[in-house]
């Protein structure tokens, strides 16, 4: 096959992924027919209540939760920070550890780093190579002064899926409440917040084909929140603002959809991605898989490539219309390799060949075989200008 | 964010390559770092006559690389090491700001290329490359003494943070 | 003119707008073709990035700031939490008051107060019968120890424009830095952050007609702000989480918009207003103007209305087709009286009978004509039933 | 929010108004405090022949108010003092957790003006109504003295908050 027309294939659906079509439509009476604001007196606006109240149902439902339990947000970020920030203000001081794992979400790692300044000290758990929190760390680090531990359902970068319900339950014999982001396993991974037994639950819109600017919060009866963003009686005093409603109502409609097709996505992402390993791993010498080769998100496939630079490697890519993500120092804002691969234990070298692929639904085999034609040949082109790179393996094997 | 001139060199970058028995190599970076570009070059009557690299750094690393060896092929030695990293920023039409240290690692590659010639014409012994600049390669973690990798934010070991 | 099919005169605008048409198409592309997240480093994603970089500039225009001055928020209640604990938190325990006017919207009121249980402490400026805060009174609580000043522009409830130039003038005569929340000006009175001379200052999408979900933050360059959010380089590592980027282009275009539009939408405002409070003021006896009489609001009139409460009153109004708010005991989840007409000294009773009309671009003359040949009829239904309405008056005077 | 059974009792609400020479008059809540009722009944054997009431308060008040005069109207007194408010609230269909306290003020207020009527006709003077249960009117500021309505959060004289 000839590529006469620019073919694109995207697979960096953990950065963004499109609104689905029927998303949309259900969000589009939202903005300008459908506009009261729900806490109002008046009918225009209890119909927008109810309208709100209905979503809330269904996203508890992807989860298992009960509609009382789940907290609208502007996104997965402000779901952790108020996550994090809402349970230790809550009980200010009572107790000054917090626990989470080194390869968390910046939102989760950066809030908690956040209560440093107010003189609590924040424990980092360290991961084996394949980014699997160790549990006996977590037995030996809680203690009485541990006020929360959050640790990551799916890890965005290299694909683990974390041990949550264990992990959950060595925190609860110690009465320690569990926080866990559930961002990247969301409508890809079965969740069911009573299984895991987790107090708090963070969420995200986008991989479940709702919008950017929404999120959600689960939060089991009775745990004690303080708000992150303070206002009136929105999200029953627990966060305040106008509520969003098209966005709540595109998260709603997302969940739903979620929640009828998980299974068969999941296969569908499966057999995608296990190709995908496959084929480079065979394909590519001198590559490594990183994260879990089995506890993974369904859709995500992550390598390190020995010798090259990941924004190189991505931006060559992108040119032929293929598009990925990296978490190479270079591709960074501050220019630090990505610390969940350094947590990993991959040396910084090897790290900056980082390459992660996120599938969606709208992914094919096909598309895995667009890859297979081009990723090749741009890796064998930016090693040839490398100069670690020699004889056709890297000047010292650093993996 | 990056500039045309930078996509185009980047897209095809000039003079990639190694000089079998070049007359001066220059190194800069550290793959342990993540940046290293090498300058291989050959001169005569102190003119640059040919110049290659190899790079293994980012977009405008690699562009930044291409871009100094077409700005100094065929010109002195001494303008060769007038050469500033802002020259070659400018002629790329601009760097984004946190990019703009690799436009400095190829002026740098150029000029321990050119005092490795200088050194070798000399006959003094060549400089060590870069020694001096070679970063440190770990952090010791405080708590427990385990080595962790430079880029390290808390310790492998023992998970205390690492400053 | 016989009223056959059910007309709706939409006159609570504070509380929701309809996104604008040409914002709405603005958004659209966003949602499912131009997808990208703006930190990525390949094309689309640059793409992305620049739109909505051109956004920033538009609101930054609005406001006369800089674009790097301006932060995407999820709404004007984030923007006011991360003023103020943005300010208080980037120079924790350096200074322990703040001051806050009594009429601010609950997400300032609230944002202050949680400060309390870290020993800080907040005053509450009083203010007079008109709802403007005395200059003088500032001066004399201002002192070493204030951390950061914040009064509204405009108040949303009563409409009266606070004098920020002078207001934020004194703070800076004591180096205090100075937030004003102008979520209800914002779009129909001029605003300029350098002429008003203010440090941070608060705007929300609804009220330009961008949609529920977003807002923005000015703060002055170079001033000290910890995020609210926590997370990664996003809004330059001022706020994290994936940007909202719909909600975003529909806030730049809205801005553009009311820039363009600004001094003609006031002149009609007006001309509704004044139409409107003075048809009310002849037409219902024993009614009051809340607020002050010309420094206040272009859209804005609000009153109150002796002996019926408000809630029955806006119901009744809404079945009628008429839209409006109030700040009644009964309408609020509370059950208090807005703390708004309590600081403005308004016996509760008399506020109970609080009626607000905020208005748009969109309402007309015939509908203040609408308005008057249904209100006072509605007003004399609820007196009628009134066991504190005798003969035509209330049982006992109490404004 | 609203039941369709508080909707129409609140489009056209019965016996609204006054009895003029009541047997009993029953008023509770406080305009200063916002909510208030009053009913009136009129009683022959017994049986409560007619009631009306007023109301200031909000849409759960008057459907309330509508609903109890309903629900007694011929009744005997016996059956009038066993209405509750939650008979009152299911009758509605509901009422909003924050409304359920008009239903109390309905069944309250009749309870009043029953024990009105109960005094006059055992020749006792009325007792006053609802003497203690009115509330105070306001708060005193504990820095500067400043009488505050019963509302404030904060002190109008000084600004203090008021707890
Ligand atoms: C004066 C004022 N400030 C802040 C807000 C909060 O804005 P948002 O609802 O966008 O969070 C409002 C909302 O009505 C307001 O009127
Ligand atoms: C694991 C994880 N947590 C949290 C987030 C933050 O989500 P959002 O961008 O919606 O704020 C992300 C975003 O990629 C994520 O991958
Ligand atoms: S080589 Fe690392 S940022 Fe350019
Ligand atoms: S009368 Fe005030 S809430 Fe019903």
């Amino acid at each position: 096959m000839k590529d006469t027309q620019k073919r694109i294939v995207y697979m960096d659906h953990a950065a963004a992924t499109p609104v689905k079509g029927p998303v949309l439509e259900a969000m589009l009476p939202y903005f300008d027919r459908d506009f009261a604001n729900p806490s109002t007196v008046y009918d225009l606006g209890f119909r927008i209540k109810r309208v709100m109240e209905e979503q809330r149902a269904k996203v508890a439902e992807l989860i298992g939760a009960d509609p009382e339990e789940i907290i609208f947000t502007s996104s997965g970020a402000e779901a952790n920070n108020l996550a994090i920030k809402g349970t230790i203000f809550s009980r200010f001081r009572k107790a000054k550890r917090i626990i989470v794992s080194a390869i968390e979400h910046h939102s989760v790692l950066n809030s908690a780093r956040f209560f440093e300044r107010l003189d609590y000290e924040v424990t980092f758990l360290p991961v084996d190579k394949h980014g699997l929190v160790d549990s006996e760390r977590l037995k030996q680090t809680l203690d009485q002064d541990t006020a929360l531990v959050s640790i990551m359902h799916g890890n965005n970068e290299v694909g683990t899926i974390e041990p949550i319900r264990e992990l959950a339950a060595i925190c609860h014999e110690h009465g320690v409440p569990f926080h866990t982001d559930a961002v990247a396993t969301i409508g890809s991974v079965e969740i069911d917040v009573r299984d895991m037994d987790v107090d708090l639950l963070s969420l995200s819109g986008p991989p479940l084909g709702a919008p950017k600017g929404i999120g959600a919060l689960y939060f089991r009866k009775n745990t004690r929140l303080m708000p992150l963003i303070h206002g009136g009686i929105q999200e029953r005093g627990r966060r305040g603002g106008t509520e969003n409603v098209p966005g709540i109502v595109g998260l709603g409609k997302a969940a739903e959809l979620a929640k009828s097709s998980l299974k068969e996505r999941a296969a569908h992402l499966r057999r995608l991605r296990d190709t995908l390993i496959t084929n480079i791993l065979e394909g590519i010498p001198h590559v490594y898989l990183t994260g879990h080769p089995e506890k993974r998100l369904p859709g995500h496939a992550s390598f390190c490539i020995e010798a090259i630079e990941g924004e190189a490697l991505i931006f060559m890519l992108s040119q032929n219309g293929i598009y990925a993500n990296t978490g190479s120092a270079c591709a960074s804002k501050a220019l630090k390799t990505s610390p969940v691969l350094v947590a990993l234990g991959i040396p910084a070298a090897l790290a900056q060949g980082s390459i992660v692929f996120t599938l969606e639904e709208t992914n094919s085999l096909d598309d895995i075989d667009y890859t297979m034609r081009h990723l090749p040949a741009v890796v064998e082109r930016l090693r040839a200008m490398s100069p670690i790179w020699k004889n056709n393996a890297p000047v010292a094997t650093m993996a | 964010m990056y500039t045309e001139k930078v996509m185009e060199h980047f897209a095809s970058p000039h003079n990639v390559g190694v000089i079998e028995n070049a007359d001066g190599v220059g190194e800069v970076g550290n793959p342990v770092c993540g940046d290293m570009m090498t300058f291989y070059i050959k001169v005569k009557d102190g003119i640059i006559e040919d110049i290659k690299y190899q790079t293994f750094g980012c977009v405008a690393a690699i562009a930044v690389s291409s871009q100094v060896t077409d700005m100094v092929k065929g010109k002195s030695i001494a303008e060769a090491k007038a050469l500033t990293k802002k020259a070659v920023a400018e002629a790329l039409g601009g760097l984004p700001k946190e990019k703009m240290h690799c436009s400095n690692l190829g002026a740098e590659a150029l000029l321990e290329a050119i005092k490795n010639y200088e050194a070798s014409i000399s006959g003094e012994p060549a400089p060590a490359i870069q020694k001096s600049k070679r970063p440190k390669r770990h952090k010791i973690c405080g708590s427990c003494g385990v080595k962790n990798p430079i880029t390290a934010n808390f310790c492998m070991g023992c998970g205390k943070g690492l400053e």
